[in-house]
């Protein structure tokens, strides 16, 4: 080979990099390791981490723990999808193409949006891209989102526009809603985007309509971040006047894995189609008339349009879209309903029972899956309690919101049985009634 | 080749009462929703498709085999590196402790995850030469907008809010220029030589007070080195800007060469490229972050921490430009370019750079007499060859060379990117190639050729073996259709 | 449908110095192989391939593109029972605790391995109407010579060792005899009547003191249930012979009706066929076997037995036949069976017989236009079609519209078996299709016999739509070639 | 679809079973249970084990716990190849069919045989049907077999060979090995096979030459039992003479898996690929002359010559002989020597590192990779010390051979780590001790 090169040795090849910034030595890194050892070395690191499958998991808060059925792990695996690239050449391509393609159908579906991208990195980008394309929309700078949206989306989002000289205003939090009075204050002529969740981070269903109806009033664009498994139950948010729904997919038949890899997904209507951001797959025929499929509208893209992109979003998160559309296909009509419905039942079974063991909730809202609970005494000490009995407990909130102090914001999916979730409510009752009597003393 | 039966859709096989999996009944006391939701906002259809699992799994599989992956075949899609993924990362990946795992866990019940993490940020941090290293970025460009923020966030303490200006050459991918659109800046274009790599004298002329940063991939996109990197650093930082480094292109370098040591400030790497983790037919990817310490500060939080004994999320960072992500980025993604990194270590990492540039520089040479490669004597790990000896001669544009090469078992190269380059046709043959493959793409490439001279109406109407024959994309953008409706 | 690009053989990708697999350095002081084996015991050359990781990936994984499963498409292969095997099933097998699992372990360290046996042991007895049961076969054929074995032990123990002569009927699985002569025993052919089942006269006829056993197939194998197996288990026990059922059309009666209510004295189940385990091409599979009290003390050894709280291997069975695997089976195998059996439950068990008839009488109706169907006038699980009327009138035989159907995206039926029907198609619809696929099914195949009266060459020359064309299985036989020889 | 069967309802289609022999209830069995279920079940089931994942295991007597690489683990996944059956389809088949013909080659490079069949059940089953073969080949009806022949392999062929008039004899054991002397002594012109297994159940190589010489001097044929994994480090059966080469291929590739499922492997002489068990697959071409793969001599077989087939076997192991396939080309000609010569070093290193803690190998043949040694106490009394310290250590023998009391067969493959093994040794040399000591009071 070098012979047809015509170099002398391999370092030749190297010569162009200036002698200065050349690496004189061996790079400090571990190994080599072979497969053996790779093995035991990441099975230790496994072992130091308690793991979902050997404790009943009463965490949320924008990863969810739903029972993946094993059809669906097993697509993704196939490794003519995992290692292929962004489908740029259609005709090696139609697997993924055709994949992506129904789980748009899927995502429009369940949504009732007129399109949808292929994927965003998860729910918080997506929300901040949806901000984005909204005012970009609109022609306006100002966004208005909700203090009852995942903090972290917010943190996001706070991120994604502080280049862009957008402001972000953040709507005041009213029994565990969304301030509907508040919100009409503040919306005017220079609000691009009201943002919403639904149901919002402590689980509670919004008054989305009556926001929704608001906000447009003044010219805003209404951009609602849902998460899928409740849209089994809860209608769709064109329903209510989204104009771009975005959330969270990784419910869709994705493991938990630490927060990531994740799934934004991203739909809106279809006359805002050439200002969507990320890869948008579409039907046509080949040269013999029968149907295939291609990456459409490129030119809003990064790869053609450069600076003048809807977005600078390349590499997405499509092999977890096929998941999803895997996922959808597998539990199909009936399944769906029924995954949202056992949702809804585990969580309010479990709510009720809290009560009845003395625990409050924090609110009376409607909510779907989740709820958050005052308790007296510091959440995380609970949770250390909790862990001795094989349960990872809710999430603090003191840390998101300072004046929820001792709250606990829980997640029931239909994952968890009534044996988990009586075992979390009895470690509870024996909890507080401790901390009663203490306090008694 | 491929599977070509005619794949209906998952919603043409539908059909009532079916359904793939089964769920448990409810074994909690029943609440009525209506009693509890306003009715408004109940869901009366749901109009999902009603499949059995067996043709749930038989319609997947079927897609997959229409599908070209690094495991079907050679994958030279420059700019990509599409090296092989070794199977033992997916099975790490997919250890119940690693994957079951909740982001928001208590720190002391996810220590594996946490050392994981900081343990690779180390590594990479070493392999970039630079000082600390967030993992967020859930992909490149990502990754570019959390570099560029932190390059907005020095300047603005620095009371220097007022540069405004991203110097960026032609060659650039577009999310550089898009990126910097993103955080404020204006872009702005600095033409390449005729060597192929950054024009000093102009991009000196550009430098200016105005100027926040410098955003190069080094190697560029044509495949070749900055060999002026030095000069060009020093330029920049003498004129206060800071350089920002599209590690895209890192497998050319590994162990030859750091960023860090080059004089770039900030850059990120291609997890999902240099570090092989899989591509996913479009992602997921990770992006991670290489900083040096005056960008510290600046890092999205929560950043992890070692101390005495264990391993923490530190979110108290003030001067952060905040997060990136939901959680921590792509963690399952992170898992399998640390185990690359252990397999390899420091002699594996260099000898892949030696062997990709070796494989790139005989594939190239082998393609000289038949095609044209308009910048540079030898490259890196890439290069670009131009079709435009086929387009002016015989009307064969590098579009129907890329789909010819399909009918040869073979995915094509990247084509019209970079822009520099007429009618390019971007490869990059990785390290984990065999000769024999190489051999054979190069083959395939001169029979193509040969075609364009003397039967060009076989290239251009390839391909001629998939599973479908050329595409209308045109069509497709017209009478936009993305999604199924029941009929249409 | 398939993956039509000519794979070479794993050693013509061979080249020198390549491996695809690294193992660690010895970390122990060495001992040379010279000191302590003697020079003439070691080998020098070790000719296999050199191949890296990628290479052999996509070597095989282009090879299952060139093959046809059950999760490809409708595979209607009579007497095979090619159902969906669900995949939940494939993922409790590779639990670490039921895979990584030594036979040998002490048994208070494989609890759970002992119990999973004795649950599906109790569990298949139940199903069969047996009182107990062994693992230990690994496939149809070991049962059926257990199965003989026992009853030629029960004989011997009986004083009986004369009875030397098993009757089995001609449309008998191939298995039966061979199994017969294995045991030392004669096979002796009772003719089906008319109606397909066994002539109940003739058999009488045969019945006598030297006779050991019967084996019957029910439902046989032509999908028929043997409607006087009353009467026939009840004349061979007066004659003090047993009787012994072959279980592979378990499926069609699966808690109907069971083997030991009719009279059968010992039977095997194939897991593989009627619980639904993947038939991995060929296996492994899984005869487990049940008998009758009478024949207990007989099993192979060891057997699995329960006390107050823990489970053992009894080894401990002086009348046992002995061993006829290494272990206890094919383990695996058999928590697929366990979890599928779990998975239906009393009623999903039921559900699947009365769907498997269903189906199969509703694509029997539906080609009864166009093929004999020379028994009965509805069948349980499967039918024997015949293609005699095309072979007469056409020329085109059975072989041929096997070959043909495969163009349409189906596996052939299985042909030439039962050796009673001319020119026979034996189609096994499964329960686990749906009413779409059979439909399509049907519409093939009365498309093929279309053809066959009106363009006879096109089925003649099938597969028109495969890998390959009909391959020469004569020159198979005669130039035997069935290793790869260099340059051969 | 009853309508078009002309059936009232689905019982109609059961009419036929006769009233008395139908089921009346339901049966008696657990279910139905949704994946959730079935797998927390099967999880149970698996906690109540002990895995070779967490416990270094120096066990063998007949499966080995040799490392799989992941890529090999990988293919028998994919599902066109595990959900297909038996090639009869040569057209639709052509993956496995081509996987077994590369299998074949392989036996036969390795082995130096001519000819390999598909696979057998299992390495006891496959070493029964070579007996069965042999005798019929050479028309003779006696059976030698080496007492060092693993135990189960015995019982099996007993079983096996008990109804076709066939008498087993065994020959004994001289310092591990089996007696040349007394073999010579026993074979005899009624002598159709002599069995070997090599290296032997004690891990001991054997002196096969000789044996095989003496046999076919008498007109016997000479069969060997071989350990694949072995034969990358010592010459080819067929060197020595051998006419038929079985073993158990589960070293190749595959899981322990409790014992199952196994993968027999069984080669011969051309002269005698008429009497082959199991299936054949052989290379041809299709009418375009392209090479492709079929069953051959299927004439052989049950499903043709039904009584009079070469053997009763039809569904047999082919999956694993596609895993063993893989492994050997993953392994390749560097590899398979590297897995062969590290389970020498290891397993030699063990039994030094023993006899310097004062445990004493019990026989001085050189050995591969098992060895048995002699302990002062009861070998289950130390394995449960082992268990302690996460081994499993090694295989009582007494339950096999009474006269080896306190004797255990020790295995040590490539998996073990110097570690592993030092582990190993001191507690054994501390249990020594102890006995030592108590022996002592
Ligand atoms: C040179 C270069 N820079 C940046 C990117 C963007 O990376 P990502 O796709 O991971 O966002 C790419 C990816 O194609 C690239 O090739
Ligand atoms: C009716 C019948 N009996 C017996 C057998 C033998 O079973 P196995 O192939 O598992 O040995 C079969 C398998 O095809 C069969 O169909």
């Amino acid at each position: 080979m070098l012979r047809k090169i015509g170099a002398g040795d391999v370092s030749e090849l190297f010569a162009v990099i200036p002698e200065k910034s050349r690496l004189g030595t061996d790079l400090f890194v571990p190994g080599p390791e072979t497969e053996l050892e790779i093995l035991a070395y990441f099975r230790n690191l496994a072992r130091e981490n308690l793991n979902l499958e050997d404790y009943a998991c009463f965490l949320g808060g924008g990863v969810y723990d739903h029972f993946i059925p094993e059809a669906v792990s097993t697509i993704p695996q196939r490794s003519e999808f995992y290692t292929s690239y962004t489908p740029y050449q259609a005709e090696v391509s139609q697997g993924m193409l055709q994949a992506i393609y129904e789980y748009q159908t899927f995502v429009c579906r369940l949504t009732g949006m007129d399109v949808s991208n292929a994927s965003m990195y998860d729910g918080a980008t997506a929300l901040a891209e949806a901000a984005i394309m909204a005012c970009d929309t609109v022609d306006r700078d100002e966004i208005l989102v909700s203090r009852a949206v995942n903090p972290s989306y917010r943190a996001t989002l706070a991120t994604y526009v502080s280049g862009m000289g957008l402001r972000v205003r953040e709507i005041p939090i009213r029994d565990g809603v969304t301030d509907v009075a508040a919100m009409a204050a503040m919306v005017s002529e220079s609000t691009g985007a009201v943002l919403l969740q639904q149901p919002n981070f402590f689980g509670c269903i919004e008054a989305a309509k009556q926001i929704g109806e608001t906000a447009k009033a003044k010219g805003a664009m209404f951009v609602v971040s849902a998460d899928p498994i409740s849209l089994g139950m809860l209608v769709p948010p064109a329903e209510y006047g989204a104009d771009i729904v975005t959330g969270e997919g990784q419910s869709l038949g994705i493991p938990p894995a630490f927060g990531g890899p994740l799934l934004g997904i991203f739909a809106t209507k279809m006359k805002h189609v050439w200002r969507l951001p990320g890869r948008l797959v579409g039907a046509t025929v080949d040269t013999e008339g029968r149907r295939g499929f291609v990456l459409t509208l490129q030119t809003r893209e990064q790869h053609i349009r450069r600076e003048r992109a809807t977005s600078n979003i390349c590499t997405n998160q499509t092999l977890m879209a096929l998941a999803a559309a895997v996922y959808v296909s597998a539990l199909g009509r009936n399944g769906f309903r029924q995954v949202s419905n056992l949702c809804f039942q585990k969580a309010h079974y479990a709510r009720e029972q809290l009560r009845i063991a003395g625990v409050e909730p924090l609110w009376n809202a409607p909510f779907f899956q989740e709820f958050a609970v005052r308790l007296p005494a510091p959440a995380e000490e609970l949770n250390v309690e909790l862990l001795r009995h094989n349960v990872l407990g809710g999430l603090p909130l003191e840390a998101y919101y300072p004046e929820l102090k001792d709250c606990m914001l829980l997640c029931v999916t239909e994952k968890r049985t009534k044996q988990d979730i009586d075992r979390l409510v009895s470690v509870v009752k024996e909890y507080v009634q401790q901390q009663v009597r203490a306090a008694h003393i | 080749m491929f599977n070509s039966k005619y794949e209906p859709l998952i919603f043409e096989l539908s059909a009532e009462g079916r359904s793939g999996v089964a769920l448990p009944p409810s074994d909690v006391p029943e609440t009525k929703a209506e009693a509890s939701i306003p009715r408004e906002m109940l869901r009366q259809d749901l109009p999902l498709p009603e499949v059995g699992e067996v043709d749930v799994i038989r319609h997947f599989i079927s897609l997959s085999q229409r599908n070209f992956g690094v495991d079907t075949g050679f994958y030279p899609l420059g700019s990509c590196t599409m090296k092989y993924n070794p199977k033992i990362n997916e099975r790490v990946a997919g250890l119940a402790g690693l994957r079951e795992l909740h982001p928001l866990q208590p720190a002391d019940t996810c220590q594996g995850a946490l050392r994981l993490m900081y343990e690779l940020s180390e590594a990479l941090a070493e392999i970039g030469g630079m000082d600390a290293v967030t993992l967020q970025p859930a992909a490149g460009a990502l990754g570019e907008l959390t570099g560029m923020l932190m390059v907005r966030a020095y300047h603005e303490r620095a009371g220097e809010g007022s540069r405004r200006v991203v110097i960026i050459p032609d060659s650039a991918h577009g999310t550089n220029p898009a990126t910097a659109v993103r955080c404020g800046f204006e872009a702005l274009n600095v033409p390449s030589n005729e060597r192929g790599t950054v024009d000093i004298k102009k991009f000196k002329e550009l430098l200016g007070p105005h100027v926040a940063g410098v955003m190069l991939t080094n190697p560029n996109t044509l495949g070749l080195f900055e060999t002026e990197i030095l000069e060009i650093c020093d330029m920049a930082h003498r004129r206060g800007a800071l350089m920002y480094c599209d590690g895209a292109n890192m497998n050319a370098i590994l162990g030859q060469s750091r960023p860090g040591d080059m004089g770039f400030d900030v850059m990120h790497f291609n997890l999902h490229k240099t570090f092989s983790t899989p591509h996913g037919g479009g992602g997921p990817g990770a992006g991670a972050v290489g900083v040096k310490k005056t960008l510290q500060p600046f890092l999205p939080s929560p950043t992890i921490e070692k101390s005495d004994k264990e391993y923490r999320l530190n979110f108290n960072m003030p001067e952060s430009i905040g997060r990136v992500h939901s959680f921590y980025g792509n963690f399952s993604v992170l898992v399998r370019a640390l185990a690359y990194i252990r397999a390899n270590g420091p002699a594996g990492l260099r000898a892949i750079s030696e062997t990709a540039v070796l494989n790139a520089n005989y594939v190239r040479s082998r393609l000289l007499d038949d095609y044209d490669v308009p910048y540079g004597d030898r490259c890196m790990h890439e290069f670009v060859a131009s079709a435009k000896r086929q387009k002016d001669e015989n009307s064969v544009r590098a579009l129907d060379i890329a789909k010819r090469i399909i009918d040869f078992g073979f995915h094509p190269p990247t084509i019209y990117f970079p822009l520099v380059v007429e009618e390019a046709l971007m490869i990059e043959p990785v390290e984990t190639e065999s000769l024999q493959t190489l051999d054979a793409f190069v083959d395939a490439m001169r029979q193509i050729a040969q075609e364009a001279r003397e039967d060009p109406e076989i290239v251009k109407t390839a391909p001629h073996n998939a599973p479908v024959t050329r595409l209308d994309e045109a069509l497709a953008a017209r009478r936009l259709d993305v999604k199924w409706t029941p009929g249409g």
